[in-house]
């Protein structure tokens, strides 16, 4: 019997289901394992049949709870599928001013039309099984995951930060560049892509299991930054770790 | 390099062993017999450990459970906690696995020879035990007493109780048992596996301690061999280490300068004190 | 009498969600809605008090499928209101890693989201056992955008490559020869393609309305030019307010939009019906074959439209590539000056203008952004053909209404989720 | 063996050729304002005169991933060995690093033979190259790792317009055959050679206050030095001290399956001692779980371990890991003269 597989999405940009419709290689293999029964993004038929939930986005409203714990009770496994469904991500930069402001900034006079709650990710609201951090989400780690589900495998995060595989990638370090970042705390899996590209990390992945912010914090004040600035860099994907401390 | 390694097989590939035999000892403990597809014979020694394969799920280290003097077939006793050990519960008589093996400097028997062999287990530390127990007990002229001391968590949780139960009754063997936490049906000892020391009287010039268990059991097995008098040379206890080659290349094992898969898994007191493998204990 | 109740709850194979509300009673429209439910995102809060290079990274993430349009918007934008010259070398691969998007989005709409309407079946993938040759092409031509994106942009999704004032990263010259290469291959697949849509019935329905697109003497326009109007003609992007117009509506969290009319449309029909002349031409050639004239009235057709900026889009990129590879890649690390002041970006994104527009102080930290995106300004145009179509096809059953209806909305390939996240801001300035 | 010369534009010649010929050669490039090695394509990408490289080129005979067995799982699992080995040459290589390969020679053969190593070594061409201009880090002289004398198949030593070749093989014989015009290296070619390579020695900053020889006794009377803790406070467990490190040869072991579930690999790829989950085991044990335990593993490793089992330190002291490290406690040389400075 193929498990059957479905998509949901919160608030989020969508990139992350994109990405999954970004498997040109994969996508015909993928199918003879799984039965996709739900994927608005990409299908009409929805099915509330599925034993393996994937969840994309932050949840930000009181509907998005209830839907959230809905899919919860049906589905067997729950992956919360990048970034925002892993830490509440970049959407929860809005929880650092309050609900009026930010309505007022985006919708001026029409502000009550609209409400939503702090931005959390789905952990915040139900249990999760497994997660796929990455903004957007990395397609190998999706691939592996799947594979370890149907080989009965647990399927894990690598626990190391990203300086291993920025290492592994033979990059400059930017810091010798005069830049600063944050791979040295942040889960590696990425392969060290934004490094790579010439950029430096801001830690979409989250932290490791155990990181060492103290020594990270002291680095990121040698090399120039405020403490105000370390706070908004950390905040730019790891925001909800602040405010739910 | 004098050698030509191109002629030289690779390290890495096991041999195919087909499973001829599964048990289930308790919960989460399963016996396996297995017999290589070439009919060739294991040819280990009591405490080395094999590496077995579940291609795409993993290779992972096992002691062998059975004696050498079992002819034929091996076996293995595994208990379930990740993902080669449940893959390897899931399979039934028929599949196949790999093997890669023997490793490890094993129990050294032949220093035994002549001399008591007290041996104390704690949990599935009986698994290699077993090994150990039925070499013995199968060249039992070879050897003078043997003696079990063999500890579980609760009654529920005794391992291989067939076998303990035959050692029971066997002559030349004594065995002791005691479980941290009993219950009605338990009318045995109660208590750490360390409380059997009283019930014992041994020649601490003439006796051999192996042990194995849990890493925290080792520093109070120690404590009550070396209360009777055993010398720290002759404890010996085999030591758990994460593992990947089994070879000594991948490092995996070291504590300190020692491999413990080339070195070990059987170590003295003496040469952990020795090298401060401290921290393996 | 006809009764209807049409209630399509979060409409599928579109970005983001939008809901479709028909009723009918006693052969009485009482009500046609199309409603913008998803959760605001806020990111124009979110900017504000941010420094350039925040905001450069963040941008992409208002929209998975128009990532690099936002980026480049955005990176525009800044540009412009530090003053910020780039080179010849950048422009070149800002439009190539441009058309990797149209590519990717297009090609997305049209084989994934909009041809299994056509095709009989709710998605894409049981066309894997089906119609398995054309879902090989779809993947096929899927994977060239996608690769072409990871050339230049360094992934996908979410460009990482791309920074105000160049580029962190250069592809090799020998990279780009071996996507030329796989360019001009493609052109086999998309002669498939035509193919393929030549033979579709395309609804045959049609509004007039006023058509909104960036317009450039110089070339088709996707990244540069004035805004054009098939009613009012050209302006500069500066005015683009008097253009879009925006204003909130009870039921949708996204803005919408009209200018000259009650509503007008922005994408690639509409940037089909202002610049049709200036598509390379082999494009040209598959409009015609694909029976799209401009000035085109159907909406159905903007499929069209997209399938015939394909072409064009992946024969640009192969002249494109060829200037880059005569004049070899050079590592430019372009001066960035902060300074106080506005600036507006607009681009031609998959479903058609989007402006940003950023204040920012003298330290290069935003104090006000205002993203004027495409598919808001199309909701609008969405409703009113929606009006005009339901009086037209009222005699037929609720399901073919409601596939009809889907089928409008699809056409127009909003990409709701970015919509959501800008409104209008009013500058106090 | 007699030595040669060449001039430095016969040299690019002699590159030249051997890339016409079809050679794949592995040099160091030039990487934003550092250096790498790479796959070279003409003899102008060539660097010679690099200070280091960011990753070493034993990389290249320990890939960073390597498939050990190929297998399938279809009816009745099998599995094959891969042992892949293609001849290259490894070019422009410094004798520290020279020494670092020596050392995984000794580690892949002592024991157990390594088949996947020791094909790839066999198949490897070493062309070194003296270190003129060392890394500001660096503390060979110490490991006495400046120089070498063999462990390479040809050896370069930059006199300024041209190269003295040593020859350290039958294999460096060979490939200098396919070389223009290499003449015997006269006395004054062999003095100046001597000159350079002196001069090189008085341009290191950094050197160990112990006798070579004298590090594992060091360290037997350090172990419980509150040093250990010190230093390591500021460890990120980021691992950049072993990726970079040309004598770190630890890997992992891992089973990898092709989306049909039934084609697969198992690979090694590198580990490290640095990084949490190294000695970790299932359940929730870890054997070294605090990083004071593993900064002291790998010190252990590289000034007494190493050394103990396989006679030749496990740090030739090349100062990539002191120039990874953003902490800046992962010089082993500012590690032991600490500990010696504590034990006075
Ligand atoms: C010398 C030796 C003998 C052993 N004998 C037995 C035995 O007879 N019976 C038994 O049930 N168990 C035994 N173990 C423990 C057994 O190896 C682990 O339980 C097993 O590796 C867990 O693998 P897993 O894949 O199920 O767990 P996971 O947690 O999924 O482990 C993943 C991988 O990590 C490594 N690993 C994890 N835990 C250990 C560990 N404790 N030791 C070594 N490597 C580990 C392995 O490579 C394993 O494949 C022995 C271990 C050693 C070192
Ligand atoms: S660039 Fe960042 S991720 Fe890479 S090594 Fe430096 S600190 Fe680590
Ligand atoms: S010593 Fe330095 S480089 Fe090594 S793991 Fe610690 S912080 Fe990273
Ligand atoms: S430990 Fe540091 S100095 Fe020594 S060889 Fe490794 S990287 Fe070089």
């Amino acid at each position: 019997m193929k498990p059957k597989v479905g998509f949901f999405d919160f608030t989020s940009c969508e990139g992350c289901q994109l990405e999954v419709l970004n498997f040109e290689g994969e996508l015909v293999e993928l199918l003879k394992l799984v039965d996709i029964v739900n994927f608005r993004e990409a299908m009409t038929e929805k099915s509330d049949n599925y034993d393996i939930a994937f969840i994309e986005g932050a949840i930000t409203t009181e509907a998005g709870i209830n839907r959230l714990k809905k899919i919860r009770e049906r589905a067997a496994v729950l992956i919360a599928m990048g970034t925002c469904a892993c830490l509440g991500g970049i959407n929860c930069l809005k929880n650092f001013r309050t609900m009026e402001e930010n309505l007022k900034i985006v919708y001026g006079d029409a502000a009550h039309y609209y409400n939503t709650i702090p931005a959390r990710p789905v952990d915040a609201v139900v249990a999760v099984d497994y997660y796929l951090p990455g903004c957007p989400m990395d397609k190998d780690e999706f691939i592996a995951l799947v594979k370890a589900l149907l080989l009965n495998k647990k399927a894990r995060l690598p626990n190391y930060p990203v300086c291993v595989e920025c290492k592994l990638a033979g990059n400059v370090c930017v810091f010798e560049k005069g830049e600063t970042c944050l791979g040295p705390v942040t889960r590696a899996g990425c392969k060290a892509i934004c490094v790579t590209n010439g950029r430096h990390c801001w830690g979409c992945r989250g932290l490791v299991d155990d990181p060492n912010i103290d020594s990270e914090k002291e680095i990121l004040q040698k090399h120039g930054l405020t403490t105000a600035d370390i706070l908004e860099r950390f905040r730019h994907f790891n925001g909800y770790l602040e405010v739910s401390k | 390099m004098t050698k030509h390694p191109s002629e030289e097989k690779s390290l890495y590939l096991p041999r195919v062993a087909e499973i001829t035999s599964v048990e289930t000892i308790a919960q989460k403990e399963k016996l396996f017999e297995f017999n290589f597809q070439d009919g060739k014979e294991l040819g280990h020694k009591p405490g080395q450990f094999v590496e077995i394969s579940i291609f795409g799920i993993g290779e992972m280290p096992i002691s062998i459970s059975s004696s050498p003097t079992k002819k034929g077939a091996f076996e293995l006793a595994v208990r379930a906690v990740g993902d080669v050990t449940n893959a390897l519960h899931r399979l039934s008589k028929g599949a196949t696995v790999g093997i890669r093996g023997p490793f490890g400097n094993g129990f050294p028997v032949d220093e035994f020879t002549g001399k008591d062999v007290l041996v104390i287990a704690g949990g599935i530390g009986l698994f290699p035990l077993r090994s150990l127990i039925n070499y013995v007990v199968d060249n039992r002229k070879n050897f003078g007493r043997l003696i079990i001391l063999s500890g579980s968590k609760t009654a529920n949780e005794r391992m291989l109780v067939n076998e303990l139960e035959r050692w029971q009754v066997m002559e030349g063997v004594e065995l002791l048992e005691t479980v941290d936490i009993g219950n009605e049906k338990w009318g045995g000892t109660i208590g750490p596996v360390t409380t059997l020391f009283s019930q014992i009287d041994i020649i601490p010039q003439n006796t051999f301690a192996v042990t194995v268990g849990p890493p925290v059991m080792y520093k109070f097995v120690i404590g009550e061999c070396q209360k009777k008098g055993i010398p720290d040379e002759r404890i010996l206890m085999s030591l758990e280490r994460r593992m990947k080659c089994g070879v000594g290349k991948c490092g995996h094992c070291q504590i300190n300068g020692v491999y413990v898969c080339q070195e070990g898994p059987v170590f003295s007191y003496a040469r952990i004190k020795k090298d401060k493998l401290t921290e393996a204990i | 009498m006809k009764e209807l109740n049409i209630n399509v709850h979060h409409i599928t194979r579109v970005e983001g969600h939008g809901n479709i509300t028909v009723n009918a009673r006693n052969g009485k429209l009482e009500e046609i809605t199309w409603s913008i439910p998803e959760s605001p995102r806020f990111f124009e809060a979110m900017f504000r008090g941010r420094s350039y290079e925040d905001v450069t990274w963040m941008t992409p993430r208002i929209c998975g499928i128009c990532s690099i349009a936002h980026s480049t918007a955005s990176i525009q934008a800044t540009e412009a209101a530090f003053g910020v010259e780039i080179s010849e070398q950048t422009l070149l691969l800002r439009k190539l890693l441009f058309h990797a998007e149209t590519l990717q989005s297009h090609v997305l709409h049209f084989y994934f989201l909009a041809a299994p309407d056509f095709l009989g079946v709710g998605s894409v993938f049981p066309l894997v056992d089906t119609h398995t040759e054309v879902v090989l092409r779809a993947l096929r031509l899927k994977k060239l955008a996608n690769d072409l994106a990871d050339l230049i942009g360094g992934r996908k999704t979410h460009p990482l490559t791309c920074v105000v004032g160049g580029f962190a990263k250069l592809p090799e010259v020998s990279e780009l020869k071996a996507m030329r290469q796989k360019l001009v291959q493609a052109m086999d697949d998309m002669q498939e393609t035509v193919k393929l849509f030549k033979g579709l019935e395309i609804p045959n329905f049609t509004r007039e309305t006023e058509y909104i697109a960036l317009k450039d003497l110089k070339e088709y326009a996707f990244i540069n030019g004035d805004i054009a109007s098939t009613d009012t003609g050209a302006t500069p992007i500066d005015n683009y307010l008097e253009i879009s117009n925006e204003f909130c509506v009870p039921q949708s969290t996204a803005k919408f939009s009209k200018h000259n009319r009650d509503s007008y449309m922005v994408g690639a029909l509409s940037r089909f019906n202002n610049n049709a002349q200036q598509l390379s031409p082999a494009a040209q050639k598959a409009a015609e074959e694909l029976g799209l004239k401009a000035i085109c009235h159907n909406p159905y057709m903007i499929s069209i439209a997209q399938i015939v900026e394909t072409i064009h889009v992946i024969e640009d990129a192969i002249s494109l590539i060829d200037k880059l590879t005569i004049r070899g890649l050079r590592g430019e690390k372009p001066p960035v000056k902060v300074r106080a002041g506005r600036g507006i970006g607009a681009v031609e994104a998959p479903r058609g203008i989007l402006f940003h527009d950023y204040i920012y102080d003298d330290k290069g930290i935003l104090v006000n952004a205002n993203c004027v995106i495409p598919t808001n300004q199309n909701h609008n145009n969405i409703q009113k053909d929606m009006e005009a179509l339901v009086p037209e096809i009222i005699d037929q059953s609720q399901e073919e209404i409601t596939l009809r209806l889907e089928m409008l909305v699809r056409a127009y390939d909003p990409c709701i989720s970015c919509s959501t996240h800008f409104l209008k801001v009013k500058f106090t300035q | 063996m007699t030595e040669k010369v060449l001039s430095k534009q016969n040299l690019n010649i002699f590159i030249n050729t051997l890339l016409s010929r079809g050679e794949e050669i592995v040099g160091v490039k030039k990487k934003e304002g550092k250096y790498a090695f790479g796959k070279i394509a003409d003899a102008e990408e060539v660097c010679l005169d690099y200070d280091i490289t960011l990753l070493p080129p034993s990389m290249y005979l320990l890939p960073q991933r390597e498939a050990l067995l190929k297998f399938n799982i279809a009816e009745r699992p099998v599995a094959f060995p891969v042992i892949e080995a293609n001849p290259f040459i490894l070019f422009g290589v410094h004798p520290y690093d020279i020494k670092a390969i020596e050392l995984l020679d000794t580690a892949f053969s002592t024991d157990n033979l390594d088949t996947n190593y020791l094909n790839r070594r066999e198949a490897a061409t070493i062309v070194g190259v003296d270190c003129l201009n060392p890394n500001p880090n660096a503390f060979c002289p110490s490991m006495d790792t400046a120089f070498t004398d063999k462990g390479y198949d040809l050896l370069l030593t930059d006199i300024g317009d041209s190269y003295v070749i040593a020859i350290g093989s039958e294999k460096g014989q060979e490939l200098l055959k396919g070389c223009p015009d290499t003449q015997e290296a006269t006395q004054v070619e062999l003095k100046r050679k001597e000159e350079e390579r002196q001069k090189a020695l008085g341009k290191y900053k950094v050197a160990l206050d112990t006798p070579l020889e004298k590090l594992p006794q060091l360290l037997d009377k350090s172990w419980n030095s509150p040093l250990w803790d010190e230093r390591s406070e500021s460890c990120l467990s980021c691992g950049s001290c072993v990726m970079v490190c040309p004598t770190c040869f630890c890997f992992d072991v891992q089973d990898d399956i092709e989306l049909n579930l039934v084609e697969g690999e198992r690979y090694r790829q590198k580990d490290a001692c640095m990084l949490v989950d190294f000695a970790a085991v299932a359940g929730e044990g870890n054997f070294r779980k605090d990083k004071v335990s593993r900064y002291r593993h790998r010190m252990y490793r590289k000034g007494k371990y190493i050394m103990e089992r396989f006679g030749r330190p496990g740090c030739v002291g090349c100062g990539r890991c002191a120039s990874a490290c953003l902490a800046e406690i992962a010089s082993p040389a500012e590690t032991f003269n600490l500990m010696k400075g504590e034990s006075k």
